[in-house]
């Protein structure tokens, strides 16, 4: 509810020092999933290069992948789905009613999952001729 | 009352599918990052090597499914989103049907793309 | 000025079965409330409400231990009217789905609890109350009645005719809390007080900070008897930073009280030798009591009530509910150290004269639930009895402001009721009213008219001087004396009375009054202004006070839960009899009525209280 | 007609007290202080109040939120900050009421109970929605005493003055679900609706709520969404989708009600209402069921 005055600083939306496990996982899994639309539309649009003829998209994939700030990006997407899948899973569990007492914790998961993945996928991702 | 059971779709709907669509997503979008980062490595991608495996049916028909179905759970959880978020009247209708544009020029272009990455030819 | 046919005074139990009931009989009803209804305290109510509902059980025995209970200052009318409605009150609220605990066989479960001969006590877990409230709420709702929530009664409009019994009561004034407006109601059918208790009259509790005797100071301003104001209950383990009560359950377990030197003092100092802890609720405060007064207290203010030795099993069983409220409320862990425990004020049996249709001696002026006495409780309540009051005569007051036909009451009202006058009380200082009567009105915010609307407007025209009055002026904070007041209650006038202490009480309350003429309200906002209500409230609380002071002074006998240092015994011979104080335009008229113990069944010979 | 009560005179005779005053029986008339004995007297009460605050061991300062809308030193919100003694045991709540009758007679909060049953003081205490009688000063510190204890209104609500904020909204909703029974074959007189003990048992925990708020207030998406039902309102609902005693037809209607546009569907299990319910319901787990029962009953009619 919007104040008709300046509360100070008790905002809209609390304070994000004070959010706990479940609001944490929601803005985070709003955020990946934003993410991942934008990425989706994009991708798209880049392999839509293939209608020019195929030397038209092997130059620009490959133009692209050999950027090595589109190899950390593509780190960044990696990070970014692999926590909404991890955190998609737990959420479709809460939805079958399955482990709510573990919630918090399953979200602490879904996060150090995320990070030993990702970690792990660096030199994958990163490795390959750069232009 | 009556308008509760005026609407062909009962609110659940769009609600069910949403985790419907994510649990195949799991599947496919894990497959994929396999693919195109692990056995095949993303730098390396051609189109001679795309059109090869996109002219797999079982795959391209994976693929074909898994733009669709990430069109539809991405664009309806953006929907979602806002309306959670408070969104109401005028500016939640027109998010609504720009959204359905947006959603189905994506779903267009997906099965055009995968069409001509298949092998086939569109003019 | 709002208009409505009933207008009822509270959202607790009582009020809300009042206005679902004037409401079945077709009537328009308002519920004018300080709190929200699902805030009343009716919602602490943790035990059950008895009711005779099973093969083996009668209404008739339900009265025979009632009676007995009171020690035969019940009138047996009431108490017969109340244990033969509450099956049907009773029923009426699981009809309504009232989440009641259940037998195997999917009927409603009823417990043991003192003082009955049949375990009668229907109940929903350790949350009776919580739950009747919410469930009258929730019909509240259905019905579409109106309530006006967080608007402060701050006094009635009765019109002045010298002889209370000829008085009418037109409506009330109410302060509406959120906009700081006084605005009238007028009530076509009749207004119901409702306003439950009034522990806040001593500084330790089992009440709520709300309950703060306001329906009972203005029914005895306006000119109805207060009966029986002496007789208060006290509960012998109560928390002592917050009042909150420990249920009986942990001594029924076999939790045991220890003194500051470790004594199990009910058996070691010889106050219960057969019953120790289990002696009843009256024992055992006293005695604890005389161990804090004799030094044997912890930190001069309580004992210890020690559950230890149960074992964390059993404990965590069956008393669960106890080890949260220590913790949460006390920031004692029962599993580990030992609970402290005191005294509280928890009842008051004593209230608005009404007969058995709520009905009190002014035209149109109700009362029902804890504000009032119609008197079943007598000189003690047992447990369990307070919630079908509330059900019962909040019912019947509802039906009979509502203009429904309940026959003709036996039990008399008004000063013409009165059998005998006090003459020889021993007060030091003079009870009653500083000022002298408002002139144009007699009873103290009545009006010089008859017009209904006029009445009303003429209230609201004092009252909003008087309030003016407190807001404008510089004076000193209502906080301390308040504050005074409760510490003299709780020191002369609880569970230990002495003629003595009655009379220093007295004289404090005088005091308090006193100071309480130049009492002003600090805060200066229209918006929400808690310091004004508070204000007004505790002048409430000085009169209420005044009464139970004085009731106690006059009773020179041992009775219930009124015990005399000087007079240690039950003397049916003088004082098998109600006490009365009229306000009498502010100088308190004491007088006696008799108790009737003629039911309809049968007489009720007085026997000796023993269980 | 006699006033029944006499009064001992310091010579020792009786008078009765008929038609007079106390005061003016025994011969003097009560004066009203003036201007300068009044002054004196809040003083002296100030003074009180300070020798209490310099005796005591422990103090605990409060931090508490003000705002006035009528008052010009309080429109603009305000911290005050309040130092009372501390004492085992003592809530949020005493320590507020101790601050209010010591110091500032205009420190407005809402309270009742003092014992977590009335649901009036839903409080945002150090950064969490609680119920201030129910949170011991002493826990809000991993040992001994809170450095401070910040107190505000309860988020997401229109804030009326200080710490009490507008329930309206919240009422609003929990009287939209259609909150009674409405069971339609009750029996005639005495006769109960049977209940079996597992039914009640699967109710028991969503009939606990006081409407305290504290969920609604935790929710981000009720602060987001002012159609949101909230947890609260769902919960109301679920005790009765749930109770046996209502017949299926009531069930489906209940369903329709919950998972109307801005129902249960619009929870995104943040599970915050869940962790700040003082009467420990389980409302996402609540709320979740009904989202599957919904999505059953829709299975059902295609
Ligand atoms: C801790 C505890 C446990 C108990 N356990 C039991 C038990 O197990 N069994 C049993 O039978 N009894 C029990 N009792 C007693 C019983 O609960 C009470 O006597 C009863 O609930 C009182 O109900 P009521 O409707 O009269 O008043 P309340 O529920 O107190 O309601 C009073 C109403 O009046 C309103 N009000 C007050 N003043 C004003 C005003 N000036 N203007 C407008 N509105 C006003 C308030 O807002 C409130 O809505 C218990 C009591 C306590 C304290
Ligand atoms: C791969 C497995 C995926 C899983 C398990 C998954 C799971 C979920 C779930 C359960 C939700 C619903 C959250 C809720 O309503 O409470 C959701 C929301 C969403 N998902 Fe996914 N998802 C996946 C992939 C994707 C992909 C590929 C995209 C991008 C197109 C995407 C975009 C979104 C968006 C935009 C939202 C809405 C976020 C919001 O609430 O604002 N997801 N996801
Ligand atoms: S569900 Fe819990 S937090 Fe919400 S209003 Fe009820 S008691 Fe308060
Ligand atoms: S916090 Fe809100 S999002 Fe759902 S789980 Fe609780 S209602
Ligand atoms: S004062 Fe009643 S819930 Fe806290």
């Amino acid at each position: 509810m919007s104040q008709s005055y300046d509360r100070g600083l008790v905002e809209d939306f609390g304070r994000w020092t004070e959010f706990s496990a479940g609001m944490w996982a929601w803005i985070f899994h709003k955020f990946t999933g934003w993410v991942l639309v934008g990425y989706l539309f994009t991708h798209i649009a880049v392999l839509s290069t293939a209608m020019q003829g195929s030397d038209a998209y092997n130059s620009t994939i490959q133009g692209l992948e050999g950027l090595l700030l589109v190899r950390f990006l593509e780190v960044g997407l990696l990070a970014v789905a692999v926590f909404h899948i991890l955190n998609g899973i737990r959420l479709l569990f809460v939805d079958l009613g399955l482990g709510l007492e573990s919630q918090d914790r399953t979200f602490y998961a879904s996060l150090v999952v995320t990070g030993v993945i990702v970690v792990a996928s660096i030199p994958t991702f990163l490795m390959g001729k750069l232009a | 009352m009556s308008e509760r059971y005026s609407s062909f779709e009962p609110k659940g709907t769009r609600w069910l599918l949403q985790r419907l669509t994510a649990a195949f997503l799991v599947i496919v979008l894990a497959f994929h990052f396999m693919q195109l980062h692990f056995v095949n490595h993303a730098a390396d991608v051609t189109f001679a090597g795309t059109s090869a495996r996109m002219s797999q049916p079982g795959y391209f028909a994976a693929m074909v499914g898994f733009g669709l179905t990430a069109t539809f759970h991405g664009v309806n959880g953006v929907y979602n989103g806002l309306v959670n978020q408070g969104l109401d009247g005028t500016g939640k209708r027109v998010v609504k049907y720009g959204l359905i544009v947006a959603g189905l020029l994506l779903s267009a272009q997906i099965l055009r793309l995968a069409f001509v990455m298949a092998g086939g030819s569109i003019s | 000025m709002h208009e409505h046919d009933v207008i009822v005074v509270g959202g607790g139990g009582a009020g809300l079965r009042a206005a679902i009931a004037a409401h079945e009989e077709g009537a328009d009803v308002a519920i004018v409330t300080k709190l929200h209804p699902v805030r009343s305290h009716t919602g602490a109510a943790e035990g059950g409400i008895n009711a005779a509902l099973r093969d083996g059980d009668d209404p008739k025995d339900h009265a025979y231990d009632t009676m007995k209970g009171s020690d035969y200052l019940g009138d047996a009318p009431a108490i017969e009217t109340l244990c033969e409605m509450s099956p049907e009150e009773t029923i009426q609220l699981e009809h309504w789905g009232m989440p009641f605990s259940r037998e195997d066989d999917g009927r409603v479960s009823q417990r043991p609890f003192g003082g009955l001969s049949f375990p009668r006590t229907t109940y929903a877990g350790a949350e009776t109350g919580h739950h009747l409230l919410h469930t009258m709420y929730e019909q509240v709702v259905k019905r579409g009645i109106t309530v006006y929530d967080e608007f402060y009664v701050t006094e009635l409009a009765t019109t002045d005719h010298p002889d209370p019994e000829e008085r009418e009561c037109h409506g009330c004034i109410a302060y509406d809390i959120k906009s700081g407006d006084l605005v009238g109601f007028e009530a076509s059918g009749g207004v119901i007080l409702a306003t439950g208790g009034d522990g806040q009259t001593f500084d330790h509790t089992t009440n709520a900070v709300a309950n703060t005797g306001d329906g009972l100071a203005m029914a005895y301003r306006a000119g109805v008897p207060v009966e029986d104001p002496e007789f208060v209950q006290f509960h012998p383990t109560t928390l002592p930073s917050t009042g909150v009560l420990i249920s009986e359950g942990v001594r029924g377990e076999g939790g045991i009280l220890y003194n500051g030197d470790g004594e199990r003092f009910m058996f070691e100092h010889g106050y219960a030798n057969n019953d120790g802890e289990l002696a009843s609720r009256d024992v055992v405060s006293r005695a604890e009591l005389t161990e804090v007064n004799e030094g044997r207290g912890i930190e001069d203010e309580y004992v210890y009530l020690d559950m230890r030795h149960l074992g964390e099993e059993r404990v965590v069983d069956r008393l669960e509910n106890i080890l949260h409220l220590a913790e949460d409320f006390e920031g004692v862990d029962g599993l580990d150290e030992p609970m402290p425990v005191k005294p509280g004020q928890h009842y008051h049996m004593g209230g608005i004269e009404t007969n058995e249709n709520g009905h009190t001696c002014i035209d149109g002026l109700y009362a029902a639930g804890e504000c009032a006495c119609v008197s079943v409780h007598g000189s003690n309540r047992l447990g369990g009895n307070a919630l079908p009051e509330l059900i019962v005569f909040g019912a019947r007051a509802g039906y009979h402001a509502a203009g429904r036909e309940l026959g003709e009451a036996r039990i008399p009202t008004g000063p013409s009721a009165r059998t005998e006058a006090e003459t020889g009380l021993d007060t030091p200082v003079s009870p009653g009213a500083i000022d002298q009567p408002d002139p144009d009105a007699v009873a103290d915010g009545g009006a010089m008219t008859a017009d209904p609307t006029a009445t009303v407007e003429h209230t609201l025209d004092g009252e909003r001087a008087r309030v003016e009055e407190m807001m404008e002026r510089d004076g000193i904070n209502h906080a301390e004396i308040r504050s005074d007041l409760q510490d003299a209650m709780t020191q002369n006038v609880n569970v230990f009375r002495e003629k003595e202490g009655i009379q220093d009480a007295l004289e404090t309350i005088r005091d308090c009054r006193e100071r309480y003429q130049n009492v002003a309200v600090a805060d200066p906002s229209r918006t929400f202004n808690t310091d004004l209500l508070h204000t007004i409230e505790t002048r409430n609380l000085i009169d209420v006070a005044e009464t139970i002071a004085l009731g106690a002074l006059a009773r020179e006998e041992f009775r219930g839960a009124h015990w005399r240092a000087e007079h240690q015994a039950r003397d049916d011979e003088d004082w098998l009899k109600h006490t009365m104080i009229a306000w009498n335009d502010g100088e308190p008229d004491l007088y006696y009525t008799d108790v009737l113990l003629d039911g309809e069944e049968k007489t009720y010979e007085p026997k000796i209280r023993s269980y | 007609m006699s006033t029944g009560i006499t009064e001992t005179e310091d010579d020792g005779t009786e008078t009765q007290t008929q038609a007079v005053g106390a005061a003016r029986a025994a011969g003097e008339t009560y004066t009203e202080m003036d201007s300068e004995e009044i002054e004196t007297a809040n003083e002296e009460a100030r003074r009180r109040t300070r020798e209490l605050v310099e005796e005591a061991d422990r103090t605990v300062k409060l931090k508490v939120f003000r705002f006035d809308p009528e008052v010009p030193e309080k429109e603009e919100p305000r911290f005050d900050t309040f130092t009372v003694p501390f004492s085992k045991g003592m809530t949020v709540l005493d320590a507020l009421m101790w601050a209010r009758d010591q110091y500032d007679s205009s420190l407005t909060f809402r309270h009742s109970c003092r014992q977590a049953v009335c649901g009036s003081d839903a409080l945002f205490v150090n950064g969490r929605q609680r119920l201030g009688c129910k949170t011991q000063v002493a826990d809000l510190a991993d040992s001994g005493i809170p450095k401070k204890v910040r107190i505000e209104p309860l988020p997401h609500a229109e804030v009326v003055k200080d710490l009490v904020v507008d329930m309206e909204h919240f009422y609003d909703q929990m009287e939209s679900v259609e909150p009674y029974f409405q069971g339609e074959d009750t029996p005639d007189g005495l006769e109960e609706q049977y209940q079996s003990r597992e039914n009640r048992e699967k109710v028991k925990m969503s009939t606990r709520c006081i409407w305290c708020g504290a969920c609604m207030s935790s929710c981000n998406i009720a602060a987001g969404n002012n159609d949101y039902l909230g947890p609260a309102a769902i919960n109301k609902a679920y005790r009765f989708a749930m109770d046996d005693r209502e017949g299926e037809d009531l069930t489906e209607h209940r369903l329709n009600i919950i998972e109307q546009e801005h129902g249960v569907w619009r929870c995104q299990t943040q599970f915050s209402c869940t962790e700040v319910c003082p009467k420990d319901i389980p409302l996402t787990e609540h709320i979740q069921e009904l989202k599957r029962e919904a999505v059953k009953k829709n299975l059902k009619f295609w």
